[in-house]
């Protein structure tokens, strides 16, 4: 199989997989669940295959239909989206083995149609990934919008669907109303939306025209969570805890990170951006929401909430990483996604295992519980420590990074910002885990249950192990993306 | 003597159509319209529109009247409120005709034989009739075959029209498949002696006269439009007299379909044989060796499938109306 | 001559006019056609005069004849005026129907009946 | 080559239009079988002719072999090739799939007149794309008004008939100003010949019988094309005819008069009229815009999901005329383009909806409540049009938009300006196309056991394929895109520069 046919097949292939969990429904649920691991299996060796050519250098990209004169549907690989799509891909397998247990253990209904649409999005994600031009990126954009829906809809109630109404129309609305005009006007100036390194803007846009453009991309891009458009994401907390877990932690947001960063590096050109006037003012605005999303984060009593809030505030790291426009903050973005990835889903899968053995969802419910579930809890130790970015774990890792770009630019707001939320995330996420493990046990009568099915404390084990050994052994994921900043 | 007599036609016309607008009883409206109608064929008559003329009387005084009237003994005579926002009405009327008038500041004079529509595209009709057809009226020679294409099309919107009217009202409460037909359905005026003896007199006098108009609208004003209305109108009349159910014995229900559906066949027919014989769609010229023959047949023939399709279609219309319950 | 020539064309606009009025401002579907009826023999003046030759006669070749009036605009008006009456047909026939199902053919009648 | 083939301008015409008479002597039990196979066999016809252009140029056919501005002359170009689609290509696929749905509104005692009329209504919008003869296009489009009357009569429902009626009016009303559009002209220069006039109205151009005329016609057109605020015939007129007679008629009828407007003054008027590229944009462009907007914001707050959707045509009516009104290539081409699409994405929707009616109590937006899982293929198929309506990539209304946006783009600041409003039209159409999946997908399955079974296989296969047309030339647009950009410039070639 050569690299192109790999694209495709990687594209493909949770499609056919979604079709595969659809018939294999019909014959039993061990069926269904067994397709679902089968085809996330697949897709990981498909993916992961594409790595080691993709460190020697090789660049593959396969052209599918030319749309309009200029506008393809194109793939191409390079090392962010490589970094993006083998993460997604590896961490579906663990997510599906988690899904397994939570779906089964909380009794949920139209199970078949879960499943469906997780494979339905991977294939979404995987087509961002590797999307060769803005517009492939956007049509797998908002297809990974429309394939999410149900997801998130999916308890069906009124509260429910007010809430994915939110979620959907946060996300259209932005993706319509800002970012599509965004790539009309690149293509109106620059006559393609390719990628490519170095950008293809300099010299097409001058003055004011540049940090509006990138206004329109960074709002337009709402799946980046950017404040004010953060809206959507709190909202997708009242899907099941897979879904948050794997899209709302990993899939879906960081599309829309990756895309920003993507948008800055190979659109723009961190160079021209770094040279044009009235360019700085992102640094600001994901300032802004990382201070702002972790004081909302620290006033929740919901856990998963206090998540998403957490989540938001990672979220303007990697916008901000990218913003700061210096090679080694690009890598810091670009590694941050993988380290909060690890983190932040052993936190979900963490929330989502508690809810499944205790049925407990808000923040005072939690005192003792580590007695009862010390795997899990320490899990959620491992994911908490890589929010705040202390060693042992990934979350370390890249925010050494960003603070090495901040101060190469002398960018004294992100340095500021960095060690403010560092504070404020320790201050409330370390509460959390100190009463989980040393506050006495509350509740008449006193409960009785123990861990999450096993399933469910595999995966969080899993991934928890992941945070820890992207400290470790970090080497080739940092050679890859020294690749996306090497001089073209 | 003619511009005095034009004014006061025209004149005259405004009047009733005022008169028409005013008058609160339908009926009065209605028959006001067949006067209106006879006065604006008058006025064609005054500028060398004989054909125009003789269609704008039997439709308008005619086939509309009739049409109208049936429609009215269903529904009501009485017009009950007026009007609805006179005032936005009459402001967009006016705005309409000061453009209209304005449209005349600078148009040719009147008559002018130098005017465009004298100098263009008619003079070659003038001309090639004669060469083309050796029919004298260049009327039907242009409807007929110059233009028959839009005659064509004038065929299929009178076949549209019947079909509308049979389908609209061949369901509703107000349907009546027949069974039951009320007495004056049977009756008509028969009881009636002298109108009855006059009618039928007329009757044989009035289809005479539709065969004429039809065949010798080639040398004079008529044709096929026009005969198809007149025969309809002495059908019409032979069902007032006798009963709308016997003359539905006469011409029953599915004769007037086939007749509406066949005329228009027929000129498509003769279009298309045009196609087969290795010309174009409606090219006459090749139906015979000679072109001027085949040019003289192919008139014939679809001045027969336009008469053909108006009676259909007329008579379906008037049973269709007469036939509901009320 | 002239003054007849202008009178065509001025009977053609307020002639129009009267009609266009019912149309709009009427409140009976049967008036309505009726106004529709009028303001469509106003068009058929605009063509016939237009086609009006001084010291033309009928398009009919006959032996004294030298000039003859436009034939294409009688063709046209002949063709309208079938047109013309075959909407009225049509439309006489949605009267009658809504007449049955409304027991009204007075628009605001029927405006107040579908609104209950 | 096939003898036939010189023929097809005419066949394209008559074919369907001589089945109607055969329609009403044949037995009942094949009317649909007749006219379906008329239809398809003009479809054909109109792929043929597209062929035909796109090969070698423009067709021209002499009726009666008379030459041209004498006799009527058919033309096609690229841009009446891509109506012809859009005309057969609708009346096609809505007839094949909608036997069952008409017998039910129509009743099969008197189908085979509905069916006659159908066939009359396609003839109709069909000779008016092919003529090249202004008095022709007036007689083809009142056999089209005409039929379509009796179409939407056809609804089961009695507000269908005073909807018709007002339908009536306003549409004789339209007829009847574009008469004495062409009479003014044909006064000045004698000529009904569109070739022939463009060539005279050159020097009687800045007379004011012109000025009046060429305000009568767009006016007329106007009228018949439903644009703001001259729509207000549409919405009823589309919510109560007959399911699959709306699919019909809201692909194409009104696009077919706005393709009449296009020739008029482009073709027509365009070069001749001083200043008249301003006019056209200065009088339409705000009514676009308008059309745009307040169809949309009413389509939002609209409970009948049909009156919902033909609000939703008023909208997409202002996007044709947008783009037309920018005047140049690509607004031209981004205004055919949507013609095309547009018909596309709201034929599917309503033949959605005719497959979704005999499944609930009824057409408000409470009654779609659990119509995902009653039809979820009909319903995906509803979805995959409702995209397209709103543009999203991938469907074939994107690339219209796309055109539409980047013309707009070209003319600088004020540009900025229309793309809001495209923008902002988009995201209206999110929020109404949202509210009937929403409702359909989580609604409340209302309770009333009397629902039919099945969509009928034909339906769905009907239904899909208009979804898979949305989807397909949403991402491979080669043949309404060459279609159009050629159609685009051939009007702007009459444009002076």
């Amino acid at each position: 199989m050569s690299a192109q046919q790999t694209i495709l097949v990687a594209v493909a292939l949770p499609l056919f997989g979604a079709l595969g969990i659809a018939l294999a429904a019909r014959i039993g649920a061990n069926f269904r669940e067994a397709a679902t691991l089968l085809t996330a299996a697949a897709l990981a060796y498909c993916v992961w295959s594409l790595a080691p050519s993709l460190l020697e250098g090789a660049r593959p990209a396969v052209s599918v239909a030319e749309v309009l004169p200029g506008i393809e549907i194109a793939f191409a690989v390079e090392p962010l989206g490589m970094l993006f799509a083998a993460l997604a891909s590896l961490l579906w397998i663990i997510n599906s083995l988690y899904s397994v247990g939570y779906m089964r253990g909380n009794r949920e209904p139209h199970q078949t149609r879960f499943y469906v649409m997780f494979a339905v999005s991977l294939a979404a994600t995987i087509g961002i990934a590797f999307a060769a031009n803005l517009f492939t990126l956007f049509l797998f954009y908002e297809a990974l919008t429309f394939a999410t829906y149900p997801l998130v809809a999916h308890k069906g109630d009124k509260s429910t669907v007010a809430s994915a109404r939110v979620y959907i129309g946060v996300l259209l609305t932005t993706s319509i109303g800002l970012f599509l005009p965004a790539i009309i006007w690149t293509y109106a100036a620059a006559g393609t939306t390719d990628f490519a390194a170095g950008g293809i803007l300099e010299g097409k846009l001058h003055g004011p025209a540049v940090g509006l453009l990138l206004a329109l991309f960074v709002l337009g891009i709402g799946k980046a969570a950017v404040m004010p458009v953060h809206r959507w994401l709190p909202a997708a907390m009242v899907a099941p805890t897979p879904v948050s877990a794997l899209l709302h932690a990993v899939a879906v947001v960081k599309a829309g990170v990756f895309t920003v960063t993507k948008v800055i590096v190979y659109i723009f050109g961190i160079d021209y951006l770094f040279a044009s006037p009235g360019t700085g003012w992102l640094v600001y605005a994901a300032a802004f929401t990382i201070i702002a999303a972790s004081v909302v984060a620290f006033r929740q009593q919901n856990l998963k909430r206090l998540l998403a809030y957490s989540t938001v505030a990672q979220l303007s790291y990697v916008v901000m990483a990218a913003a700061i426009l210096k090679p080694l903050a690009e890598i810091g973005a670009a590694i941050h996604i993988v380290a909060h990835a690890f983190g932040k889903i052993t936190l979900f899968f963490a929330a989502g295992a508690i809810y499944t053995a205790a049925k407990k969802t808000e923040l005072h419910e939690l005192r003792g519980i580590g007695r009862r579930m010390p795997v899990t809890m320490a899990a959620f130790t491992i994911g908490a420590l890589s929010m705040i970015g202390v060693p042992p774990t990934g979350g370390f890792v890249s925010k050494w990074y960003i603070l090495a770009g901040a101060f190469e630019a002398d960018n004294y707001v992100a340095l500021f910002t960095i060690v403010a939320s560092t504070a404020l995330n320790a201050a409330y996420f370390l509460p959390i885990v100190y009463m989980a493990w040393f506050a006495p046990e509350s509740g008449k009568p006193p409960p009785t249950h123990g861990e999450a099915p096993w399933p469910s404390v595999l995966a969080l084990s899993l991934t928890a192990a992941l945070t820890i050994a992207f400290f470790l052994f970090n080497g080739p994921v940092l050679e890859l993306e020294r690749q996306v900043v090497a001089a073209p | 003597m003619t511009v005095l007599f034009g004014i006061f036609l025209l004149t005259l016309l405004l009047i009733t159509a005022v008169a028409i607008v005013r008058a609160r009883n339908l009926f009065v409206a209605v028959m006001l319209m067949g006067i209106a109608s006879l006065l604006i064929a008058a006025s064609f008559l005054l500028l060398d529109a004989a054909d125009v003329a003789l269609t704008e009387a039997a439709v308008g005084a005619g086939v509309s009247t009739v049409l109208f009237l049936s429609a009215l003994s269903i529904t009501s005579e009485r017009e009950r409120a007026s009007s609805s926002r006179p005032l936005i009405s009459l402001a967009v009327v006016t705005a309409a005709a000061l453009i209209v008038i304005y449209s005349t500041f600078d148009k040719p004079r009147f008559g002018d034989p130098e005017a465009p529509v004298h100098s263009h595209v008619s003079p070659w009709y003038i001309e090639k009739t004669e060469e083309y057809m050796e029919i004298p009226n260049m009327v039907t020679a242009v409807l007929g075959s110059f233009r028959g294409y839009d005659t064509l099309g004038e065929v299929f919107v009178v076949l549209v029209a019947g079909i509308g009217v049979l389908f609209l009202l061949s369901g509703g409460p107000g349907f009546d498949s027949g069974k039951s037909p009320p007495p004056w359905a049977k009756a008509g005026l028969r009881h009636y002696l002298i109108p009855r003896v006059a009618g039928r007199l007329l009757i044989p006098f009035i289809l005479l006269l539709g065969l004429y108009i039809q065949f010798h609208g080639e040398y004079g004003p008529g044709g096929g439009f026009q005969a198809g209305a007149i025969i309809a109108a002495a059908v019409i009349l032979y069902a007032l007299l006798e009963g709308e159910q016997n003359a539905l014995k006469v011409l029953p229900r599915p004769v007037l379909i086939g007749l509406m559906a066949g005329g228009a066949i027929l000129y498509g027919a003769v279009g298309v044989l045009g196609i087969l014989m290795g010309g174009n769609f409606l090219d006459y010229s090749v139906l015979a060796a000679d072109s001027v023959k085949g040019q003289q047949r192919g008139i014939l023939l679809i001045e027969a499938g336009v008469g053909m399709t108006v009676t259909g279609v007329l008579l379906s219309i008037f049973h269709s109306f007469a036939a509901r319950r009320r | 001559m002239q003054v007849l020539g202008i009178y065509y064309y001025w009977v053609f606009a307020i002639l129009l006019m009267i009609g266009f009025y019912a149309v709009i401002a009427k409140l009976n579907l049967v008036k309505k056609l009726i106004g529709l009826t009028l303001f469509q023999a106003a068009v058929f003046l605009l063509y016939i005069a237009m086609g009006k030759m001084e010291g033309g006669t009928a398009p009919i070749y006959g032996a004294s004849a030298e000039a003859f009036s436009s034939p294409l605009p009688q063709v046209l008006i002949l063709t309208a005026i079938v047109v013309g009456i075959s909407t009225t047909a049509l439309g006489l026939g949605i009267v009658v129907r809504i007449k049955e199902e409304y027991g009204s053919i007075q628009e605001d009648e029927i405006q107040e009946i579908d609104r209950r | 080559m096939n003898p036939l083939a010189a023929q097809m301008p005419a066949l394209q015409v008559i074919v369907p239009m001589l089945m109607a008479p055969f329609v009403l002597l044949l037995p009942r039990g094949l009317s649909w079988a007749a006219a379906a196979a008329a239809s398809l066999l003009a479809f054909g016809i109109a792929a043929q002719l597209t062929a035909t252009v796109i090969d070698s140029g423009p067709v021209a056919y002499q009726m009666g072999s008379w030459p041209a501005p004498y006799g009527i002359e058919l033309s096609v170009d690229a841009l009446s090739a891509l109506l012809l689609l859009v005309v057969t290509g609708a009346s096609s696929l809505a007839l094949v799939g909608g036997r069952a749905s008409l017998a039910a509104a129509v009743g099969e005692d008197r189908e085979h007149y509905f069916y006659a009329a159908w066939l009359l209504a396609l003839a109709g919008l069909a000779g008016i794309a092919v003529s090249a003869d202004a008095f022709n296009i007036f007689v083809f489009m009142e056999i089209s008004s005409l039929a379509s009357y009796v179409l939407v009569a056809g609804g089961p429902d009695r507000r269908a008939l005073p909807a018709v009626f007002k339908y009536l009016i306003m549409g004789t009303v339209g007829a009847t100003f574009y008469l004495i559009g062409i009479g003014l002209i044909y006064m000045m220069t004698g000529t009904l010949n569109l070739a022939d006039m463009e060539l005279r109205i050159a020097e009687v151009a800045d007379k004011e019988p012109i000025l009046a005329a060429a305000g009568f016609i767009t006016v007329g057109l106007a009228l018949k094309a439903a644009i703001f605020p001259l729509h207000v015939w549409l919405p009823n007129a589309y919510t109560y005819a007959p399911h699959i007679a709306t699919a019909f008629l809201a692909a194409c009828a009104t696009k077919v008069s706005l393709y009449v407007l296009l020739r008029f003054d482009f073709f027509v008027f365009q070069q001749n009229l001083s200043g008249h590229a301003f006019q056209f944009a200065a009088y339409l462009m705000p009514l676009a815009i308008l059309g745009i907007l307040v169809g949309s914001g009413v389509a939002m707050f609209e409970r009948n999901v049909k009156r919902l959707l033909a609000f939703s045509s008023v909208a997409q009516i202002g996007y044709i005329m947008l783009g037309a009104s920018l005047v140049s290539i690509g607004g031209l081409t981004a205004a055919t383009l949507h013609l095309f699409n547009h018909a596309l994405a709201k034929g599917g929707l309503f033949l959605a909806i005719a497959a979704l009616a005999p499944l609930a109590a009824g057409l408000r937006l409470k009654d779609m409540g659990g119509m995902a899982r009653q039809a979820p293929w009909t319903f995906a198929a509803f979805v995959v049009a409702g995209l397209s309506l709103i543009g999203i990539p991938g469907t074939a209304g994107f690339v219209s938009k796309w055109y539409l946006v980047s013309a707009a783009m070209a003319l600088g600041a004020p540009g900025i300006a229309l793309i809001g409003v495209v923008v902002l039209g988009s995201l209206m159409a999110v929020v109404y196309v949202w509210r009937i999946v929403e409702s359909a997908c989580f609604g409340e399955p209302p309770e009333n056991p009397a629902r039919s079974a099945a969509v009928p296989r034909p339906l769905g296969a009907a239904i899909w394929t208009a979804a898979l047309a949305n989807v397909y030339f949403g991402i491979a647009p080669g043949l309404p895109l060459r279609l159009s950009s050629s159609a685009a410039a051939t009007l702007l070639g009459h444009v002076p520069a």
